[in-house]
């Protein structure tokens, strides 16, 4: 309850207002859109320590099942996003035999599977329902406003299952199962069942992610909502600020994609170079993420 | 009556009047992307370049000539690297508009970098000079915020193509047509096309081959070794350029002679290829006649002559290649430049005026401006040629549509 | 309760193969509530195979388990947790990265106890780890790693626990002292199975003793017997002697 | 049209298994995931360029160039990244991270010195030396290079063949390193149990900087076909690369480098296969076919079974 009113609230608050102060929207949107994709990454990372690579699988299957519940069932933007969220459970359930792999194994075969579903949406077989490779439209449904006020609203969501998992003996049980499934299941753990319900937690937001992601863009390319860009920031941001954390994400997001942001407007011609070099930097010297400045002095961080 | 001859009237006062009273701004802002790393890096920078070129060549000259204020204004280029990464190319085009508050916004290069600045250019009420990005789900009759500036919509582009094996191929004995193509917007809307146009002309031609392989494609031995098998009298192959590269490529080194073989890079950026496959890979390829070669009369800008000296003298190191992007990306900048030189104003309805009122006006070293009711570029086919090797040296010959100074096809390639 | 040591495992004729190699051989005991049985034998012989598959993280491959009659062989692990199974491991395997209170408030939270297990507090009280509460077990020695794995599976209110070679590494002192804890374990009518390799704090602490030999049991009975019985001279003595 | 899909499934193939062997090396040793792999192969695509162009030489002399080139590389940037990369907490997960903070990094530089067109050689130019040195001990035309060669009748790019030939070549190199020398003894020694290497004292550091090294060198060496193999390369090839290899290694079985032979001539036999008759599903095939492949038999085609968590 503390956090939510300590981190949350506020988080949501500031991202509810500045719209009016700052101009970029989609700067601020896509903000938003970042902080559930590293929560995300945080809820199936941080507390279970499967590592999503393919994490845009779910993004960009969102984006479609968006898109498809409005082309093909002239449905309102907002039952598309709830479609959208159900989309990426369903790809989460087909893929959650991925769950028997373990570290780098699963991280490749889940950037293998986002990989597969990219091909499979953008395959000119299935235009009648896909449009293929030739991209949707969506003007119809087009409403910046109430795009970002259902990106805050997916944003709570996320949040809010972040904070039951860290407050939670269902998020201490997940983390128990991270650290050793034998020992987890010894007390008296479910672990697969866990490991499932973490994943699809985690695809749900990332599906709802992307209904909203395509409810503001609108016009778009599968290679648009499936560009691996989505899962790499996601899980460095997640990274940088600190997983099985509350904060350590959203630090994360607001320090990097800042950063990232910042060097995009003025020096765009090293941005990759400098991009790059950050990272690195980051991983060789703060391996443990931001949060971890503060644990090593002691301090617990929500 | 009356009352409408007064609305009218106070209408055109309030369009016209803040154009007279209205300070001279010290700078044209135009706005843009480019991609100089990832997926879409090659297609983007060539394009970028081209715009770049014509900024400083107005800004040399003491600024670009704008008739809402009746006076050269220097140009001033705010360009952002969008890395191909789509969600950064969304929020850079959001910054154009809303924090530089640019007054013209230009889009990155291709489909894919473009689409996200669709619907924000609409939101904002921005007019998009959408420089290649020829996907159909972009415009729309309700759209006024957006026009294609160079490449010709897919649907109609590769229509001189299939006239010529309608129209000719009967008689040259071409009766089987393979189609081989890049399942991606762009490609794969040409591919449509031409199978739609064959199929409709009801012309003794056999679709024997007909087949879409994944953009990433680069290796082609085995379609060749199936295209083969089916005896086609014609390969119709409609890829990007790595894709033409590989195609070409794969054909010499397996050393398959298909009669009739069509590429759509060999034309576009024929440096670009002769750099990786050969003079001796591209002789007798059929491909698009670019606007390079074509030495279109120009009523504005630089002739396609001037333009190439100029490129060469700008970017000597030979990192971008001279082609059909890069004349894309300096067709944009005449556009912008002749429509500057007629807006009575920079509002953006009053810049979607003058853009289409360019259409079929504007003859520039990429052949004549033409735009449909919903900003699709329909302005110059560009005609089916052939590449002779001549010396040593590429040479374009025109093959189809028949007029004055074409040639007849070397059909079956020797 | 009835007085009397009624039978709660029941092990018959238990097989265990890893490929060609038969772990468990045909591996038959039984264990009573409230008693201590030891768990003996060679290198090898399948003691610590017999944990794993009784506590479920193995399944076996022939023969029967049952736990008050019930058969449980090849239910997963943490069901039969649920039934009132719990072990730890000879390699104490705590959550590293949890703080020793969260560990336990893992097993208290999800081993969902018959009767109500004691609290944390007093379990960490009891197993002298309240100093350390709040500390990451990753910080702990192996003595306490070895109480917390203990903690873990009690918090579960286990009625059958099995105890894979606790006592390995204690010093004489702990050793009395964890004798004397087992002890009163048991005096609450849990069955307890040991297996361990020092013969003393065997003889300290068990009723009876099971002699295991290339997957199945050769002797059963008290300790103080089974050294005296040429068969179990010949496994041990014969085995180190082979070595 | 299956003969032929066979045959260049088993030449591409080949090539393939050079491709994924040295990321396998890597990851086999040191438990560190390359996503810089890819860029390598790029870099020494470049190599390749540079020894064409500025030299006029021979693409092959390029082999042993990128090799020694990118050892060295690879001996330097372990030095500097490895040793703290390892003292984390998770040093698997980070190191994807790290190295795709190096890829983008390489990517940058390269963009900087060579612009982002696409790049490569002319196909006569592979194997000139041997059409110079036949032209000059047995006379005959110069000009005759670069064409086809035949198998069962039917027509296969040469530099396929050599390609494949240098591959098999380059896993022979692996086989004796790992099977024939004390340091590849060790070298698997640390593959199937660090901990223990570790315990009995063995130099593990000096074993991961060799294996890192020759990782390296050998996507280096993998390069300097892409322009063949590939038609042409970008400063952005690397990542697709990287994706391939991930779907070789792990069809052969990730830490197992011989494994990857395997997993190459597979995966090139599938590719053609599909490419024949599904063609437009011919990107899918390596995703579905790693994620089969890892979901029924998790260890690769020849792998123990050890990694079912």
């Amino acid at each position: 309850m503390r956090h939510l009113l300590l981190i949350v609230l506020p988080l949501l608050v500031i991202f509810a207002l500045l719209p009016g102060v700052y101009q970029n929207h989609l700067l601020l949107f896509n903000f938003v859109i970042f902080l559930v994709l590293a929560q995300g990454v945080n809820i199936i990372y941080g507390f279970t320590g499967y590592l999503p690579f393919g994490y845009v699988g779910f993004f960009g299957a969102g984006a479609y099942g968006f898109a498809i519940t409005v082309m093909h069932y002239h449905a309102s933007a907002p039952m598309a996003v709830l479609v959208a969220g159900a989309v990426g459970v369903a790809l989460g359930l087909f893929l959650s035999p991925l769950l028997r792999l373990s570290g780098a194994y699963f991280a490749i075969a889940n950037m293998a599977a986002a990989l597969a579903v990219l091909h499979f949406v953008a395959n000119p077989a299935l235009e009648d329902i896909t449009r293929g490779p030739y991209g949707v439209s969506l003007t119809g449904t087009f409403n910046p406003t109430l795009a970002y006020a259902a990106a805050l609203i997916v944003l709570a969501l996320t949040m809010g299952i972040v904070v039951f998992l860290k407050n939670s003996s269902f998020g201490l049980a997940l983390q128990a199962v991270r650290e050793d499934p034998v020992s987890a299941s010894m007390a008296g753990v479910n672990v697969v069942r866990m490991r499932v319900i973490a994943w699809l937690a985690s695809a749900l937001v990332a599906g709802l992610a992307g209904g909203v992601y395509a409810w503001y863009v609108s016009v778009f390319f599968p290679d648009n909502v499936f560009s691996s860009d989505f899962s790499i920031f996601a899980i460095v941001f997640a990274l940088f600020g600190g997983v099985a954390t509350i904060t350590g994400p959203i630090i994360g997001v607001v320090a990097l994609y800042g950063v990232y942001n910042l060097i995009g407007f003025t020096t765009p011609q090293y941005f990759q170079l400098i991009y790059g070099l950050l990272i690195m930097v980051l991983v060789l010297f703060l391996p443990a993420g931001l949060v971890s400045l503060a644990t090593r002095r002691g301090w617990r961080v929500p | 009556m009356l009352g409408r001859t007064i609305a009218a009237f106070t209408l055109g006062m309030t369009v016209a009047l803040p154009a007279i009273a209205a300070d001279a701004p010290t700078e044209i802002k135009i706005g843009t992307l480019y991609a100089s790393s990832g997926r879409y890096a090659s297609i983007s920078m060539p394009v970028h370049s081209g715009l770049k070129l014509w900024i400083e060549q107005k800004n040399a000259e003491g600024g670009v000539y704008v008739k809402a204020f009746d006076k050269k204004i220097p140009i001033k280029l705010v360009a952002y690297d969008d890395q191909s990464n789509t969600a950064t190319a969304s929020s850079l085009y959001n910054q154009l508009i809303t924090q530089d508050k640019v007054d013209i916004l230009v889009a990155d290069s291709g489909s894919v970098l473009t689409a996200p600045a669709v619907a924000i250019a609409r939101d904002h009420k921005m007019f998009l000079f959408n420089q290649t990005g020829t996907g159909a789900s972009f415009f729309s009759k309700d759209n006024p915020y957006i026009a294609l500036m160079a490449d010709p919509v897919s649907t109609i582009w590769p229509k001189p193509i299939a006239d010529f094996l309608i129209h000719d191929g009967p008689a040259l004995g071409i009766k089987k047509v393979a189609i081989l193509y890049s399942t991606n917007e762009f490609t794969g809307t040409q591919a449509t096309a031409v199978r739609k146009f064959i199929k409709d002309s009801g012309a003794p031609l056999e679709i024997v081959y007909d087949q879409g392989i994944p953009t990433e494609t680069t290796n082609y031995t085995v379609m060749i070794n199936n295209i083969r098998k089916t005896q086609p009298d014609a390969v119709i192959h409609l890829g990007y350029a790595p894709n033409d590269i590989a195609l070409l490529r794969n054909i010499g080194e397996v050393g398959v002679k298909f009669k009739m073989l069509f590429s759509i890079y060999a034309g576009l950026e024929t440096e670009l290829l002769e750099k990786n496959v050969g003079a001796k890979g591209l002789e007798h390829v059929f491909t698009y006649v670019p606007p390079t070669d074509l030495d279109y009369p120009v009523n504005f800008g630089m002739t396609m002559a001037q333009y190439r000296a100029a490129w060469n003298k700008t970017y000597p190191d030979g990192k971008v290649e001279f082609g059909f992007n890069a004349v894309a990306g300096y067709t944009t900048a005449l556009v912008i430049e002749k429509s500057l030189s007629v807006a009575t104003s920079l509002d953006q309805l009053e810049l979607h005026r003058a853009v289409f009122s360019l259409s079929g006006e504007l003859k520039t070293l990429d052949g004549t401006f033409g735009l449909d009711e919903m900003g699709g570029q329909i302005g110059e086919l560009t005609p089916l040629g052939q590449i002779a090797l001549k010396d040593g040296h590429l040479k374009f010959v025109e093959i189809y549509p028949h007029d004055a100074n074409n040639s007849k096809p070397v059909y079956p390639r020797p | 309760m009835s007085l009397s040591l009624t039978s709660l495992l029941h092990v018959t004729g238990l097989v265990k193969r890893f490929g060609g190699f038969h772990a468990l051989d045909g591996l038959s005991f039984h264990a009573a509530a409230g008693e201590i049985l030891g768990l003996v034998g060679p290198n090898g012989s399948g003691k610590t195979t017999s944990i794993n598959v009784i506590s479920g993280l193995y399944a076996p491959d022939g023969g029967n388990v049952t736990l008050d009659g019930v058969s449980i062989g090849g239910i997963a692990s943490h069901k039969l947790v649920h039934l009132g199974v719990n072990r730890t491991f000879q390699i104490p395997k705590p959550f590293l990265s949890l703080t020793v209170r969260e560990n336990i408030a893992v097993a208290l939270a999800y081993g969902r106890a018959q009767v109500a297990p004691p609290t944390a507090e007093a379990l960490m009280d009891e197993y002298r780890l309240t100093e350390v509460a709040d500390r990451p077990a990753s910080e702990l020695n192996n003595a306490q790693q070895k109480m917390l794995d203990l903690v873990r599976a009690l918090a579960t209110r286990p009625r059958l626990l099995l105890l894979d070679e606790l006592a390995a590494g204690l010093n004489p002192t702990e050793l009395d002292w964890i004798s004397a804890r087992i002890k009163a374990l048991a005096q609450t009518g849990m069955a307890i199975i040991v297996v361990e390799h020092l013969m003393g704090f065997i003889e300290q602490i068990t009723d009876r003793v099971i002699v295991m030999n290339a997957g199945k049991e050769i002797f059963e009975g008290k300790l103080a017997v089974a050294v005296k019985v040429p068969q179990v001279i010949e496994v041990f003595l014969g085995g180190e002697h082979a070595a | 049209m299956l003969v032929y899909a066979l045959v260049a499934g088993v030449l591409f193939g080949l090539y393939f298994s050079l491709v994924g062997i040295g990321l396998n090396l890597v990851f086999g040793v040191m438990r560190i995931v390359n996503l810089a792999h890819g860029d390598f192969l790029m870099l020494g695509a470049f190599v390749a360029f540079g020894v064409v162009t500025l030299a006029g030489l021979d693409p092959l002399l390029a082999v042993p160039v990128a090799f020694v080139v990118f050892v060295l590389v690879g001996v330097a940037l372990y030095k500097i990244l490895v040793p703290r990369l390892q003292g984390s907490l998770n040093p698997e997960m980070l190191s994807i991270i790290l190295f795709f903070g190096l890829s983008q990094v390489i990517q940058a530089i390269t963009t900087i010195f060579f612009g982002t067109s696409e790049r490569s050689i002319p196909s006569s130019a592979l194997g000139s030396i041997f059409t110079t040195a036949r032209v000059k001990l047995f006379g005959g035309n110069a000009d005759d290079t670069g064409g086809p060669i035949e198998f069962f009748g039917q027509s296969f790019p040469a530099s396929w063949v050599t390609a494949a030939a240098t591959s098999l070549v380059a896993i022979a190199f692996v086989y004796l390193y790992l099977y024939r020398t004390r340091l590849g003894t060790l070298t698997r020694a640390v593959m199937s149990r660090r901990d223990e290497a570790l315990a009995t004292g063995i130099d593990v550091d000096r074993i991961s900087a060799a294996a890192f090294g020759i990782g390296l060198g050998l996507a280096a060496v993998a390069g300097v076909f892409a322009p063949f193999m590939f038609g042409s390369v970008t400063p952005a090839f690397g990542a697709d690369a990287t994706v391939t290899s991930f779907a070789v290694v792990v069809l052969g079985s990730l830490g197992n480098p011989l494994g990857t032979a395997l997993g190459g001539v597979v995966y090139g036999i599938c590719y053609m296969l599909v490419q024949t008759y599904l063609s437009s599903w011919a990107d899918l095939l390596p995703y579905v076919l790693l994620i089969f492949i890892l979901l029924l038999r998790p260890s690769g085609l020849l792998g123990r079974q050890v990694r079912v968590a």
